[in-house]
């Protein structure tokens, strides 16, 4: 139907190069995203971080909220079971993180767009790993850019409008 | 009575629900008749587009329209009313969310009519006939509206300035909101004419929430005896209380049955399920993902359930890939 | 872990020349065992080592070939008794499903021979089969014959351990001691068990393989074993053709039995001599007929 | 909330950070970029934003151009965001109007692409511009500080930072699980490179902390929680029952002299089993403090209740044995914690080709510690198990350290103890010693020239690793003795060399139960299992955790110079906290607008630190900043958004998603 | 006299590079020279260059001395390096890619029986799809030194009254599987 051209158009396009937003915790993966860097751990430059205090801050609507503006994967990072700089902040991150997933499964947003991992703040090779990883998963998935999607479905619209407007000219005329 | 404010009524993809609500004001229904002049209700009263068309834009005082927006019709009426009204109102949970149907979002336009005109059990068409747009007829031209690819809310195809929440709204919320509009106070655009704090709040059932909470299964209503006088979520009944917005007066908790979220959520929330599910996914009592995915497994439809009202308004509005 | 149904046979070329030993005992076990198996219809060479040296992509498709075609068969379990091919195949398959790049070329070629991928495969050894699928205490019970006073030494060789140490630990190995010993053979301990036997060197470098070779037969004598036992048919070969020719050359005098696992094992369940092949040994065949021999009186029935 | 705050006008700043930023970011794009985005009054770059020049830049144009928010693009906000919140404040601006883009540890450290590098980075920008404009003032909060300080180890270096703390008027308590203080340089004999005697410089300092006013000493006990944050931890310790009363007991030792076991018959753990000690025992004759202890397991009393307890006897006048003794649990509060656990070493038996456990010539080098120690298990002697004094000694080194297979890091210690124990075993026995090593690693004050002095004692160095230890002769001159089979990689070939004891230079590890350790107190593990310090170079004690400092090889392996540097530092660290008697949190807590709260609940379980509560007059949920540590976790699962954060409100990450996005 | 020095320009660096992004060479860059391998090896004592000294030239792109060594050929692929080494370097797997490189570029030892034999062998499983013991062996010992068939005689024997030498050539039937085998090494190897 409607959207498959989209996708089509949007896989072809020669420009499209995936974007992932990263929410890490400060006190891991944050962490181990630094010592990546002092370390010099190159990896793939598609990805945007951003810093909570906690995985456990992240609420499921900054996932959808990403997606919604164009991110075509979203990364959590947050510190291992049991080390959680706030005793069990992850726990509650783990369990939204199972609901949420099916959530996009049933909205049509592939498995791989979404990756929790715990990085501990040592692990600045894990981090570079993981979003190597996870950029590449994204590639294979081809485009999510829900941006251009909502301008797509939203097309039939305008198109209306326009008709509309056309249709007030000729009736004034 | 010449100089009575007009107002209009109007619905596109409903259940009629929304209409017999505002019937369901009763004996108040005469007070607001007297206050106004209605001027279009296609359930009620005999007007025709044509009527409306006619009318100087910004003629009518206000208009509620009720259903959400699926057909190039709707479309064209929600626009035609935008301009002839000087307050455009979102009447009920369909045209302000979308309602229940924008679950049809999570299907594409084809299986939708793939479905209903060959599919349903209780179609024979074996022919496949499906509807079309325009059509010859004994050399006349029959046109069927354009049957669009999502349901849309009110407000995503129009600009809106109020909203009345409700599957359907009270008929308090109703006869507060023409008060509200008669007084000339007019709150901010955008308002959700509704308390903006959780149901939770005015629940009856407030005082039986542990403090302590944490959920080792799901239960769905019907395959439980629900304790009339404790709170769901306590009995593992998913309620979407804590994630949707008051002013309905609990009638669902008082009919022992979980809120199912229609009047949306509240203005600090993007998005209605997505706050529902980490609310309830949080407390769940495993660490292990295998314990986690069997305690989840009790709710069978998650978009069902958390976006019932709202998804056409939700973050991703629909299934992305159909 | 569940053992599983049925084991598909590799034998590979040793098994049907020089260790063709190996596989009559083998085969007789399993009877014994009754463990169903059936030979790899169509199988084709491993490649070994020296397939390895000369190219490595046509080496690994030629051992994955063998794998798709059990993996055709339907059966998971391949047995692959000899330690160059067990490791060779397991080498291919661990080449073909954990290098992504190497996994699309071997695709590319096995679908051109009209060959699935065999992801499902698992390449056994029969140490594995004896030791974890059957079982220690299985083969207690079904010890109908005791070797009373022989002093075995086990002897691994390099590839059924090493690199992977699936079949048993690469540096110090004891299951084969543990399935000797259920069936009540007196093992010493020897420190060898996992040196290198030359392997094809015996062949080409002849003095350096016959060095090695004197080398793992002198310590386990200087043990107190009185008989090697193998899983590894150029091991078993390396150590049992060449002992006239140590003897000449060092004068000492060596004459060992070197056995197979599975002949030891065999005999013990019930196995006749002949069926166990224990008629085609070169070296110390004197004490092979003393020790297998049915003799009422030096039998103990469990 | 923008109009609250009135008009927005932002300055933003992109740093060269010499040319760690600009080699791969094209700072100036960026700037001028910024410089065209909503709010942005103006956007410069310069070479260190950091140095003074660049602070006052910023002060200079808050004051020009009212700025009223601030971005500063450059390092890790863990580096720097402390120090330009501090500039920004000094301009009169509250602090909290800033916020800081990683455009270096995030962006031009680990991307080589310059164009790709610059788009990232103006995404960034783009996102704390968008996210500073919701910013709004707050205050910092203050946490009173109680000075006393817990101490957790009683090696050399918690005795070290115990006795430095107290000496500064605190209040120490020491806490140590094993019954006497003293950890492993107790153990040692001689120390590198000065060979003067561990027990010499150590004991006085144990003595020390005993006698010291301000110490409260407890051995055999252990932390079992700890609650709290920096400035007030609540710690338990449990005391186990040693079964006799500490402050009754006098160390005359005559108790041992009775037990009903004539013979000493269990392994003592302080000579590694080299000896035995009896149920009742001391675990070595300086131990502090000096108050036997009795082994339950070994205990015939104990385990049957059937001895005739000559000990009791002998102790009859004081009393002191007290077969009743039951543990007992302590709380205290203190402001701040020092750990200092220490390692254990590695267990050779993980690597059988050396043999240790089936060659009873095998050592470690701890054995040999207590071996050529005069008052150890052979009075000095070194003799092997089978009592011969050995002709031929080989001393392997990085057993356990720089292998992947065990452990990957390099110990430090072993190269100088192996030294030091080369030199001793050739001084006891005139033996033919062989090192055999990968590298030599001699760095340290005199360590160089101790090194010198070994070569030139004539100890032999063969430079490669052996590849096994086994009793096969392959020679003659081999019979009887253990062979090392190593390439000589000075000469080049394989060498075979027969040897009469072997020793393995065991590396240094986490000690077994460390991760218990570092998830009680709520600290980070490296990937060595070691724990996390705060930054490698310049806070290597300090831990992520307010308050808390690690010191000694709990935190890595170090020498006893190493351990005892570390432990002033921690000790001073802590001092400084509590003579400031007060510590500033981040205002990052969660607050409820309570007309927004329907009291449903949800957020009050979530806490892990009991900072919610329901109002039951009210109904509705109300957080207690004081208790708040600002994880956002209740924040992130409120169903009707009715819980926020400071400096992590819902919009301002809403903003900040939108920001990184707005281009796709 | 020869002299014995290596001028920069005679590494050849490219190749050092290719070689450790081979699999089984990713981590040759981690050895640290610490000579286990040469330790482990039971047949170290014969060869000119220890592992750990191939290794070296590998890692530093002395290519034709790495190749030339008659340590590749002694190498009877044991494994006993490679699960000692500390640096996890598949050392075994080095030395198969340099046995391939070798007989690629023809700077194998020429008589030295070891790639006589492997060549040998892959010719006749490419033929027929299986190797027979005997007839690899027969034709290895007529193209580097016949005169050691004499020597072979004795055991060839032994073999032969016990049963073990088995003259068949066996072929497998659908020989048409391995036509691959050319076009896989030339392409990927």
């Amino acid at each position: 139907m409607e959207d498959k051209p989209i996708t089509d158009q949007l896989v072809t396009s020669a420009d499209w190069e995936p974007l992932v937003v990263a929410f890490f915790c400060n006190w891991c993966t944050y962490t181990a995203a630094d010592l990546a860097g002092v370390s010099r751990m190159g990896y793939d430059h598609n990805v945007r971080v951003i810093r909570v205090m906690c995985s456990g801050r992240v609420d499921p609507q900054f996932v959808l909220d990403a997606f919604a503006h164009g991110a075509d994967g979203v990364l959590i990072g947050g510190c291992h079971p049991g080390d959680c700089h706030y005793v069990e902040g992850n726990y509650k991150t783990l369990r939204r993180y199972h609901l949420l997933k099916r959530v996009l499964r049933d909205l049509g947003i592939e498995e791989g767009r979404l990756r929790l991992e715990w990085i501990a703040a040592s692990e600045g090779e894990k981090v570079a790993k993981t979003i190597n990883e996870m950029v590449e998963q994204v590639r294979a998935l081809g485009p999510l850019r829900l941006t251009r999607r909502f301008k797509e479905w939203d097309a039939e619209l305008a198109s209306h409008e326009a008709e509309a407007q056309s249709e007030e000219v000729a009736t004034h005329a | 009575m010449p100089d009575k404010p007009k107002v209009a009524f109007y619905w596109c993809a409903s259940c009629g629900g929304c209409e017999e609500s505002i019937v369901d004001l009763a004996e108040d229904i005469l007070e607001v008749a007297q206050a106004v002049d209605i001027v279009f209700w296609p359930v009620a009263l005999d007007f025709k587009r044509k009527d409306v068309e006619a009318m100087p834009d910004g003629s009518i005082l206000a208009t509620m329209v009720n259903g959400s927006i699926r057909t190039s019709e709707q479309e064209e009426m929600a626009h035609l009313l935008r301009r002839k009204s000087q307050i455009l109102i979102a009447y009920g949970s369909c045209a302000h969310m979308g309602g229940v149907p924008s679950l049809a979002n999570q299907f594409s336009r084809e299986q939708i009519l793939r479905y209903v005109y060959e599919e349903a059990p209780t179609v024979v068409n074996e022919q496949k006939v499906r509807p079309q747009p325009r059509h010859q007829y004994d050399g006349t031209a029959l046109t069927l509206p354009e049957f669009r690819g999502l349901a849309r809310s009110l407000d995503q195809v129009v600009e809106v300035d109020y909203y009345l929440p409700g599957c359907p709204p009270t008929p308090k919320l109703l006869k507060q909101a023409v008060l509200t509009l008669l007084s000339g106070e007019l709150p901010p655009r955008g308002t959700v004419l509704a308390p903006d704090v959780a149901l939770c709040d005015q629940c009856p059932r407030k005082e039986t929430k542990p403090t302590d909470l944490q959920i080792s299964e799901f239960k769905r209503p019907h395959w439980t005896q629900i304790d009339p006088e404790k709170c769901f979520l306590a009995q593992g009944v998913v309620c979407m209380g804590p994630a949707t917005r008051s002013g309905c007066e609990a009638q669902c908790i008082q009919g022992n049955m979980p809120c199912t979220g229609c009047f949306g959520p509240t203005s600090r929330v993007r998005d209605q399920g997505a706050k529902i599910l980490s609310a309830l996914a949080s407390p769940i009592s495993a660490r292990e993902p295998e314990e986690i995915e069997k305690i989840l497994s009790g709710i069978p439809d998650p978009v069902g359930t958390f976006y019932r009202y709202s998804l056409a308004k939700s973050l991703l509005r629909a299934k992305v890939t159909r | 872990m569940e053992p599983p149904a049925k084991y598909l046979y590799y034998p590979g070329c040793s098994l049907k020349a020089t260790g063709v030993a190996y596989e009559e005992s083998l085969l007789t076990t399993l009877r014994l065992l009754e463990i169903p198996v059936e030979e790899l219809s169509d199988w084709n060479c491993c490649g070994a080592t020296a397939y390895m040296s000369v190219s490595e992509a046509s080496a690994t498709l030629l051992a994955l070939r063998n794998l798709a075609l059990a993996h055709q068969a339907g059966t998971k379990d391949v047995l692959a008794p000899c330690s160059a091919c067990y490791l060779t195949l397991r080498k291919s398959h661990e080449l073909a499903t954990h290098y992504p790049e190497a996994a699309k070329d071997v695709e590319r070629f096995l679908e051109q021979a009209g060959l699935p991928r065999p992801d499902s495969v698992r390449v056994r050894h029969p140490l594995e089969v004896l030791y974890t699928d059957v079982g220690i205490q299985r083969l207690r019970e079904l010890t109908v014959r005791r070797l009373q006073g022989v002093r075995m030494a086990s002897y691994y060789g390099c590839q059924a351990v090493r690199p992977y140490g699936e079949v048993d630990d690469p540096h110090e190995p004891v299951r084969m001691d543990e399935v000797l010993r259920a069936v009540g053979v007196e093992t010493v301990d020897y420190p060898l068990k996992t040196k290198c036997c030359g392997g094809s060197l015996t062949g080409t470098i002849h003095e350096v393989g016959l060095r090695l070779n004197y080398i793992l037969l002198k310590e386990a004598q200087r043990k107190g074993a009185q008989a090697i036992v193998t899983i590894c048919p150029l091991c078993q070969f390396n150590l049992d053709a060449y002992q006239r020719e140590i003897r000449k050359q060092t004068g000492e005098p060596i004459d060992m039995p070197v056995l197979y696992l599975t002949q030891v094992i065999g005999w013990a369940l019930g196995g006749g001599f002949r069926e166990l092949g224990l008629h085609r040994a070169i070296s110390g065949r004197k004490l092979i007929e003393q020790w297998f021999t049915v003799k009422k009186e030096a039998e103990t029935y469990v | 909330m923008s109009e609250r705050n009135g008009e927005v006008r932002i300055g933003v700043y992109i740093c060269h950070c010499g040319v760690n930023i600009a080699a791969t970011v094209d700072v100036r794009a960026v700037a001028e970029y910024a410089a065209t985005l909503p709010g942005v009054v103006v956007a410069r770059d310069y070479k260190y934003m950091c140095s003074d020049p660049g602070q006052e830049m910023i002060q200079q144009d808050i004051r020009d151009h009212q700025l009223n928010r601030v971005v500063v693009a450059a390092c890790s906000p863990s580096l720097h965001e402390r120090t330009f919140r501090n500039a920004v404040e000094r301009a009169g601006l509250n602090p909290f109007f800033f916020q800081m883009v990683n455009i270096r540890e995030h962006d031009s450290w680990v991307h080589s692409d310059r164009e790709a590098a610059t788009e990232k980075a103006k995404d960034l920008v783009r996102a704390a511009v968008m996210r500073v404009y919701f910013h709004k003032p707050l205050e910092r909060r203050r946490v009173p500080v109680n000075p006393d300080v817990l101490v957790v180890g009683g090696g050399i270096a918690g005795i070290h930072a115990a006795l430095t703390v107290a000496n500064s008027g605190k209040r120490v308590y020491l806490v140590e699980r094993e019954p006497t203080i003293g950890g492993h340089m107790a153990q040692f004999d001689k120390t590198f490179p000065t060979l003067d005697c561990a027990a010499c410089i150590l004991t006085p300092k144990m003595s020390a902390v005993k006698e010291h006013p301000n110490i409260t000493l407890w051995t055999y006990s252990e932390v079992v929680s700890v609650d709290g944050s920096v400035g007030d931890y609540r710690v338990v310790v449990k005391r186990k029952p040693r079964y006799v009363r500490e402050d009754l007991c006098v160390g005359c030792l005559q108790c041992i002299e009775a037990c009903v076991f004539k013979e000493a018959k269990f392994d003592d753990e302080f000579n590694l089993g080299l000896s035995k000690r009896k149920p009742i025992y001391i675990p070595f004759p300086q131990a502090t403090p000096k108050v036997v202890v009795i082994d339950p397991e070994a205990c015939i009393q104990l385990r049957t209740g059937k001895c005739k307890k000559a000990c009791l006897e002998a102790c009859a006048e004081r009393g002191a044995i007290d077969f009743e003794q039951k543990e007992t649990y302590e709380e205290i509060h203190v402001g701040s914690i020092i750990i200092a656990t220490g390692f254990q070493t590695f267990d050779p038996r993980r690597m059988p080709q050396y043999g240790y456990g089936k060659y009873p010539n095998v050592y470690t080098t701890l054995e040999v510690e207590r071996l050529v120690n005069a008052s150890g298990p052979t009075g000095g002697q070194v003799v092997t198990r089978d009592g011969r004094v050995p002709e031929s000694v080989g001393i392997i080194l990085c057993v356990g350290s720089r292998d992947e297979r065990t452990n990957r890091w390099c110990s430090r210690v072993c190269c100088m103890t192996s030294l030091k124990l080369a030199h001793l075993i050739k001084e006891h026995t005139g033996a033919e010693v062989f090192i055999f090593y990968i590298d030599m690693r001699a760095a340290g004050k005199g360590y160089e020239e101790f090194y010198q002095r070994v070569l030139n004692e004539g100890v032999h160095f063969v430079r490669g690793r052996v590849a096994e230890i086994t009793d096969w002769a392959m020679d003659p001159s081999e019979e009887g003795k253990l062979i090392a089979r190593v390439e000589d990689t000075n000469t080049g070939f394989v060498r075979r060399i027969p040897l009469d004891m072997v020793v393995l230079a065991v590396g240094l590890e986490p000690q077994f139960d460390a991760l218990n350790v570092q998830r009680l107190f709520g600290i980070g593990c490296s990937m060595d299992g070691f724990f996390l310090e705060r930054h490698p170079k310049l806070a290597p004690s300090p831990t992520y955790t307010d308050g808390i400092f690690i010191a000694g090889v709990c935190q890595g392996p170090k020498d006893i110079p190493d351990s005892v540097m570390q432990a002033g530092y921690a000790a001073a660290e802590a001092i400084a906290l509590a003579d400031t008697g007060f510590f500033e949190l981040e205002p990052n807590t969660a607050y409820i607008i309570a007309e927004e709260c329907s009291g449903c609940k949800t957020c009050i379980p979530l806490c892990p630190y009991q900072a919610i509560t329901f109002n039951e007059e009210k109904k509705k949920a109300f957080v207690n900043e004081v208790l708040c540590k600002g994880c956002g976790t209740c924040v992130a699962a409120c169903p009707s958004g009715s819980i926020k954060q400071n400096l992590f409100e819902d919009e301002e990450i809403f903003s900040e998603i939108e920001g990184v996005l707005a281009y796709a | 006299m020869e002299r014995q020095i290596r001028y920069q320009r005679e590494a050849n660096l490219e190749w050092a590079r290719q070689f450790t992004k081979q699999p089984g060479g990713e981590r040759l860059l981690s050895c640290i020279q610490c000579g286990t391998c040469s330790g482990a090896c039971p047949l170290s004592i014969y060869m000119d260059l220890t592992p750990r000294q191939v290794i070296a030239l590998v890692r530093e792109g002395f290519r034709e001395d790495a190749l030339r060594s008659k340590t590749i050929w002694l190498c009877a692929s044991c494994y006993a390096c490679a699960v000692e080494c500390p640096q996890k370097i598949s050392i075994t797997d080095i030395m198969y890619r340099l046995k391939r490189e070798a007989i690629r570029s023809n700077l194998y030892p020429k008589r030295f029986p070891i790639p006589v034999l492997a060549r040998e062998f892959c010719e006749m499983v490419r033929r027929r799809g299986r190797n027979s013991e005997f007839w690899v062996v027969f034709r290895m010992a007529l193209r580097s030194n016949p005169f050691v068939l004499f020597s072979m005689a004795r055991t060839g024997w032994d073999l032969w009254r016990t049963g073990r030498l088995s003259l068949r050539k066996e072929r497998i039937r659908r020989i048409n599987d391995l036509q691959f085998i050319p076009a896989a090494s030339k392409e990927v190897d």
